[in-house]
């Protein structure tokens, strides 16, 4: 009931837009593996999964199960299911029978497919809902209900396209929990579209980040933060720190000074950008030896449960978060520290930024 | 905005036929006077109702579906009723049982302002509301045109078997017709019989309305006629025994007629328009009407082919007057009787008849008209299509009294059309 | 593509077609008609064009038809569109007691035959000295009451009361409130059920026949009068096409104004909008 | 409280008013209560005489049967085209434009439309080239073709809009989640998209019935002479001139009634029932 997936070459332009909303997108996901799709809105996230799941026919590329395509199999032949942003209940149907649906289809008889709706209801921590009408629950059920339904189906792949982005934190921190239960018991493959970074580490083994319709990167969630492989990419996951300068040998020449990479690190030559996250930037006293450079705060402004610091460094502005209770005034003269092992150097900018290098990248908030 | 000017179909004809209505009209408005130029009580009293008339409005209500009857009263009518200072505001209706039924239910809620001035009317219609006592009565009499007419003229002293009393007052004749495409019908028939055997002959070439469709009825009075041997043999009156002694012969002849109708007779038309159109579209030879007038403008604007000819009966067809009449719950008395005395002048009439305005048979004594006015009927263009009236109604034979229609049309229903073989 | 999907689309291609000639095919002989002078049997197309019908059509008072016709339709759509705004309104939101008594009340006319109105109520309205339009306002307007207080039911159950109570606490007065946010808001079903109610008066035949007294001879009832004569397709189809297409202009109107504002409104807020004229479940015919 | 009656007089009092006279007067009237002449007598003589005259049990069956029919094809019809107006570019555009332009056009006007493409000469029968008699009998046919067609015609079109209303909310989201579901195309059919429209099928369906049932025009434009449907022998015994059967004639309107009554109250209730458990 897993299954590996693969996109090859996924293309896709509807007829009344003037870009692609999918470009030649590669993407492999192991059995039983996790993951989170990101990207801005309108990045051609849910073009991706309506692929998937057949909703949609690409205008190239291939769709593989376990190494076979599925493309010309209709979407109820791909054993594939879906959960939405909006739960998309059967109105005309009780929960029970809602969760009932899949079994039905795949052949169960009524009482069959009911006693394994029951079940998937207990799952979702929602025994004895059946008998209710879809109307009578609220959003967080019945996004519930529509996850029992689509694992009641027995996907091979689970497709979630924001599935709780209207839920308040607390209900989406309990989805979590639940989802993150249900992958340890039913392993089937997920992939799933979100525009939130924590969701998107929290539950899933990789991050694929779309952008413009392109797959920009595609790895683990962590070294997509630390080392992301474009300025977009960087910007999108919330980056805030571009130097720009140059690569000679193996450091990075700058208005800072050199700054020396960490071995190992790919270093080809000439102009390039240096990023670092502001979480790994750090601010230390004066005369401590390991700033790497020293300037005046400008800026300090709270930041949930941090402090975002902003440091004017030899006319280069450097932002950084410090913890809670850190003294901090603005005016006052500190060091920086630049870690090497977060150091990630750009040389080849495949998505030029407007003008604004250096200013903070605009997160997308949707 | 009501237009006064002629249709277009008759753009030959219609600047003619405006310059001799014009003519007639501004003649009448002198003539007029002069055959009553002696101030009789008759004729003052006969002043008085016009001096009354003047300023109302009179609702002519009368069937709406032939355009040539609706342009003559929108035309002609009208414009010579204004003439004398009477507003004439046409009613078209699909059916004049609507105009009847209407009286009905102002009469039924004691009205006498009510919406219906003047109705066209004849036959069982006119017996209905003489039972239900919604007609004005006597004042047809009393019409100064009405002098124009035959004294005694059977068809205009009872309509369909009911006695006028001068609760209508005449309006046209008209004689019931056959009509035949001589594309194909080259040796048509001359009696009713020959017809029938000129049917079964052709199987699928001939049919009729059914009844209680106005002409479907009056066929099957003319084929009771033949099979009783003449009109002369049936009492025009209603008698149980006249109608078993009769019928059988009637249904035995329309039975075994049946299988050579059109459709094998499994059905028929339901109405004289569906008739018309088998006609028009070359399904069957014939067709019937009790208005010939029409005949003439069908041809003209290609509706029924160019070979359309009337079919005379060497034993004759029956006939009837049509006439106007005015219920009880008028409110415009005055006004109606003044134009249903416009109708019945020389002028009118022989406007009327002239078969580009509308062709309807005047119901006046043409024989005994002053002589400019005997001249207007004597100078009407001839039809291509239709005789006149005299050639037509050549041996016409009288109508049965309306009490007979219902008793025919409810035998046929259950003899013929539900009946076995 | 594979065979499959390609039969299935060309079999719901087909099926298009043949929907769309079914929507389309009575109408064809009708347009052909009203621009025939002469189209004598058996030929298929006219052997004589002109507009020979419009004309006579215009010489048979087809003009004062028109305007009865329109008077009627105006004056139901004036009468039953407040009225069954107003009952929709305490249907949704006045908690009436026998307010089931009341639904069924107002859905009735929908449900009795209009000539068993008409036959039964023509001799009281006589006898009560009832003007022939007020009484056929009367029936017609009964007849459109449960369209119309159906479309605002939907529309009430559709509208948020809460933006009344935000529009108060910006400082709006209770007519500032009526005019600035809930008849703007319900606009688009107020015009959907006039339009209904004007269609009901417009088409009605045997209301105006028997009610009317013959003072209304409206468009339907010229062309019953025409169809029960020989040879007057030409005036019947020119007739109809007159009678046809001013409903259809409004429709038109009322559709590109209320795409112009949704356009301009999905600028605004991207959810998109049933046009109005389809909420219009209760009664379009 | 107070002020919502008042709102809810200017329809409902009208609405009682027309009714309530109708009624009264029609079942008075069908009793000989007040006759157009001779003085009034209280009976069930229009009603036994409608009986027996025969007519009355054919032009129910026939009234029935006409209603039954042409809303069976509507249904068939409307709920095909509300389906493509819902799912295809074309049905949203060409479909439904055809589709709405045909709900302002007048029943009477259908009728003769009807009537000029489908008689032995109209259009139809023409371009076939149709003449010796051989032209199916749509119009005053023994099956009321035309009279059927012509309310299929013009309900489809009505059926089509309502059903569509309700299904363009959600019906092809739904659809398209019971195919990732696992659900063919028939089994979409049956168990979700049919399912969402039956209510507005139920309540769009019956309105057609009903209107079917008593309209007078069409039948009496398109039908044959005999035997009739309610509405066109209730006004033939209107209009008679046979003053004697006027009671029958609202004798037929009452039973008429009657039976549109019974039929849209059960709708209702299945209505109601449907849109509960929905």
């Amino acid at each position: 009931m897993t299954a590996a997936v693969d996109l090859v070459n996924l293309t896709r332009t509807y007829p009344t837009a003037s870009a692609p909303a999918l470009k030649g997108v590669d993407l492999t996901v192991e059995p039983g593996q996790a993951v989170a799709v990101l990207g801005p809105s309108g990045s051609g996230k849910t073009t991706l999964l309506r692929l998937a799941a057949g909703l949609d026919a690409p205008d190239d590329g291939d769709i593989r199960l376990n190494g076979a395509s599925v493309l010309h199999l209709p979407p109820q032949r791909r054993g594939i299911a879906m959960v939405s942003q909006r739960p998309l209940l059967f109105p005309h149907m009780s929960v029970l029978d809602n969760v009932a649906f899949g079994p039905r289809m795949a052949g169960a008889g009524r009482m069959q497919a009911r006693n394994t709706a029951t079940r998937y209801l207990e799952l979702v921590e929602l025994p004895g809902f059946g008998r209710r009408r879809t109307t009578e629950l609220s959003g967080g059920q019945q996004q519930r209900i529509a996850l029992a339904r689509a694992l009641a189906a027995t996907p091979q792949v689970l497709l979630l396209d924001e599935p709780f982005s209207a839920l308040d934190s607390e209900l989406k921190s309990q989805m979590h929990q639940l989802l993150l239960e249900l992958r340890a018991v039913l392993q089937p493959t997920i992939i799933m579209v979100t525009h939130d970074h924590h969701e998107a580490m929290l539950l899933a083994d990789s991050v694929a980040i779309i952008i413009g319709g392109m797959l920009q990167q595609h790895g683990p969630a962590q070294s997509l933060f630390t080392h992301p492989q474009s300025l977009a990419v960087s910007r999108f996951l919330g980056g805030r720190n571009e130097i720009s300068g140059e690569m000679r040998g193996r450091a990075f020449h700058c208005k800072l000074g050199v700054l020396r990479l960490a071995d190992g690190t790919a270093c080809a030559q000439g102009r390039a950008v240096m990023v670092i996250r502001q979480e790994a930037v750090r601010l230390v006293e004066l005369t401590a030896t390991d700033a790497d450079t020293r300037g005046i705060i400008t800026h300090a402004v709270a930041h949930g449960a941090r402090t975002l610091v902003e440091v004017c460094a030899e006319g280069v502005p450097l932002q950084c978060e410090v913890p809670p209770g850190t003294p901090i005034h603005v005016g006052d003269h500190v060091g920086v520290a630049l870690p090497v092992s977060q150091r990630q150097v750009l040389l080849d900018d495949p998505c030029p930024a407007p003008s604004r290098v250096g200013t903070p990248a605009v997160e997308h908030v949707h | 905005m009501r237009s006064r000017r002629p249709r277009r179909r008759l753009s030959n004809a219609g600047l003619g036929l405006v310059a001799l209505a014009v003519a007639i009209i501004v003649a009448s408005a002198t003539l007029a006077p002069v055959a009553f130029a002696a101030p009789t009580p008759q004729a003052s009293a006969w002043a008085n109702i016009e001096r009354t008339a003047r300023g109302q409005t009179v609702s002519l209500w009368m069937w709406g579906g032939d355009p040539q009857g609706n342009a003559y009263v929108d035309n002609v009518l009208t414009a010579a009723a204004a003439k004398l200072g009477v507003t004439l505001a046409r009613v078209p209706i699909a059916d004049t049982k609507d105009a009847l039924n209407r009286v009905l239910a102002e009469h039924q809620a004691g009205r006498t302002d009510g919406s219906v001035d003047l109705i066209w009317v004849n036959g069982d219609n006119f017996r209905t509301g003489v039972q239900a006592g919604i007609w004005k009565c006597g004042w047809a009499d009393a019409l100064p045109n009405i002098a124009y007419t035959a004294p005694g003229d059977p068809l205009l002293a009872s309509d369909f078997g009911t006695p006028v009393r001068g609760c209508e007052s005449p309006w046209h004749k008209a004689q019931f017709t056959f009509a035949y495409n001589a594309a194909r019908v080259a040796n048509p028939p001359t009696t009713m019989p020959a017809l029938m055997t000129w049917v079964r002959e052709h199987p699928g070439r001939f049919t009729y309305p059914a009844p209680p469709d106005f002409t479907g009825s009056v066929f099957m009075r003319e084929a009771l006629y033949a099979t009783s041997g003449g009109y002369a043999n049936v009492p025009a009156s209603f008698t149980q025994s006249a109608y078993d002694r009769l019928t059988p012969a009637l249904w035995t002849t329309l039975k075994r007629l049946r299988p050579a109708l059109w459709r094998a007779g499994q059905t028929y038309p339901k109405d004289s328009t569906q008739l018309d159109q088998l006609f028009a579209s070359g399904q069957v030879d014939f067709t019937m009407t009790y208005g010939p007038a029409t005949l003439t403008a069908l041809v003209a604007k290609g509706t029924f082919p160019r070979t359309t000819k009337v079919l005379t009966l060497k034993e004759g067809t029956v006939g009837n007057a049509s006439f106007l009449a005015i219920p009880t719950t008028s409110a415009h008395f005055a006004a109606a009787q003044v134009v249903a005395n416009l109708a019945l002048s020389p002028e009118q009439q022989a406007i009327k008849a002239d078969p580009r305005a509308w062709g309807q048979f005047t119901v006046l004594d043409v024989k005994h008209l002053p002589p400019a006015q005997a001249q207007a009927f004597a100078n009407l263009p001839k039809s291509n299509v239709v005789p006149t009236y005299p050639v037509l109604a050549r041996h016409a034979n009288p109508e049965l009294s309306a009490s007979w229609i219902p008793k025919l049309d409810d035998g046929w229903r259950r003899q013929v059309l539900t009946g076995g073989e | 593509m594979n065979r499959r999907t390609t039969r299935a689309a060309v079999t719901a291609t087909a099926t298009q077609w043949l929907l769309s000639a079914w929507f389309l095919l009575p109408m064809i002989p009708v347009m052909l008609w009203a621009v025939a002078r002469t189209w004598p049997a058996p030929l298929p197309l006219p052997s004589d064009w002109g507009f020979s019908g419009f004309l006579d059509a215009l010489h048979d008072s087809a003009t004062s038809a028109f305007g009865a016709s329109l008077i009627l339709g105006t004056l139901t759509a004036v009468l039953a569109t407040p009225a069954g705004a107003m009952a929709a309104y305490a249907l949704a939101y006045g908690h009436l007691r026998g307010h089931r008594s009341l639904s069924v009340l107002l859905i009735a006319p929908a449900f009795v035959p209009p000539f068993v109105i008409v036959m039964g109520l023509n001799v009281t309205l006589l006898r009560l000295h009832v003007p022939s339009l007020a009484g056929i306002s009367l029936v017609l307007m009964v007849t459109a009451i449960p369209y119309t207080t159906f479309v605002m039911r939907s529309a009430f159950a559709g509208y948020d009361v809460t933006v009344e109570d935000e529009a108060r606490m910006l400082g709006a007065s209770t007519r500032a409130v009526l005019t600035r946010v809930r008849l703007p808001l319900l606009a688009p079903a107020l015009a959907t059920s006039a339009f209904l109610a004007f269609l009901v008066g417009w088409s009605d035949y045997i209301v105006t026949l028997l009610i009317g007294g013959g003072q209304f001879v409206t468009v339907p009832i010229r062309i019953a009068a025409a169809a029960s004569g020989t040879g007057n397709e030409p005036v019947i189809a020119a007739l109809s096409i007159t009678a046809a297409a001013p409903p259809l202009l409004l429709l038109v109107t009322v559709g590109l104004l209320s795409r112009q504002r949704r356009r301009r409104r999905a600028s605004a807020n991207p959810v998109t909008h049933t046009p109005a004229y389809l909420t219009a479940s209760g009664a379009l015919r | 409280m107070k002020r919502f009656v008042l709102l809810i007089l200017p329809a409902a009092v009208p609405t009682a008013l027309v009714l309530g006279a109708a009624v009264t007067m029609g079942v008075a009237q069908s009793m000989g209560l007040t006759p157009v002449a001779g003085g009034p007598q209280s009976s069930l003589d229009a009603y036994s005489a409608v009986a027996s005259s025969g007519e009355l049990a054919p032009a129910v069956v026939i009234s029935l049967s006409i209603a039954l029919v042409a809303t069976a094809i509507a249904i068939a019809v409307g709920f095909t085209t509300a389906l493509a107006m819902t799912t295809t570019r074309f049905g949203s555009k060409v479909l439904k434009g055809l589709a709405i332009s045909t709900i302002p056009i007048p029943h009477v006007i259908g009728a003769a439309a009807i009537g000029l493409l489908l008689a032995d000469s109209g259009w139809l029968a023409r371009l076939f080239g149709s003449t010796a008699g051989n032209w199916p009998q749509f119009v005053a046919g023994p099956w009321w073709a035309a009279t059927i067609i012509e309310y299929a015609w013009k309900e489809s079109a009505f059926i089509a809009l309502v059903v569509a209303a309700t299904l363009s909310r959600d019906a092809d989201e739904l659809a398209k989640t019971a195919a990732v579901l696992g659900a063919g195309p028939a089994a979409r059919m049956r168990y979700v998209t049919m399912p969402l429209a039956t209510p507005a099928l139920i309540l769009a369906g019956t309105l057609s019935f009903v209107y079917a049932l008593g309209s007078f025009e069409v039948p009496w434009l398109l039908g044959r002479a005999y035997p009739e449907p309610l509405p066109v022998l209730a006004y033939r015994l209107f209009t008679s001139t046979d003053l004697e059967v006027r009671p029958q004639a609202f004798a037929v309107s009452m039973v008429t009634m009657a039976i549109a009554l019974v039929i849209g109250v059960s709708a209702l209730r299945l209505f109601r029932r449907q849109v509960v458990t929905a």
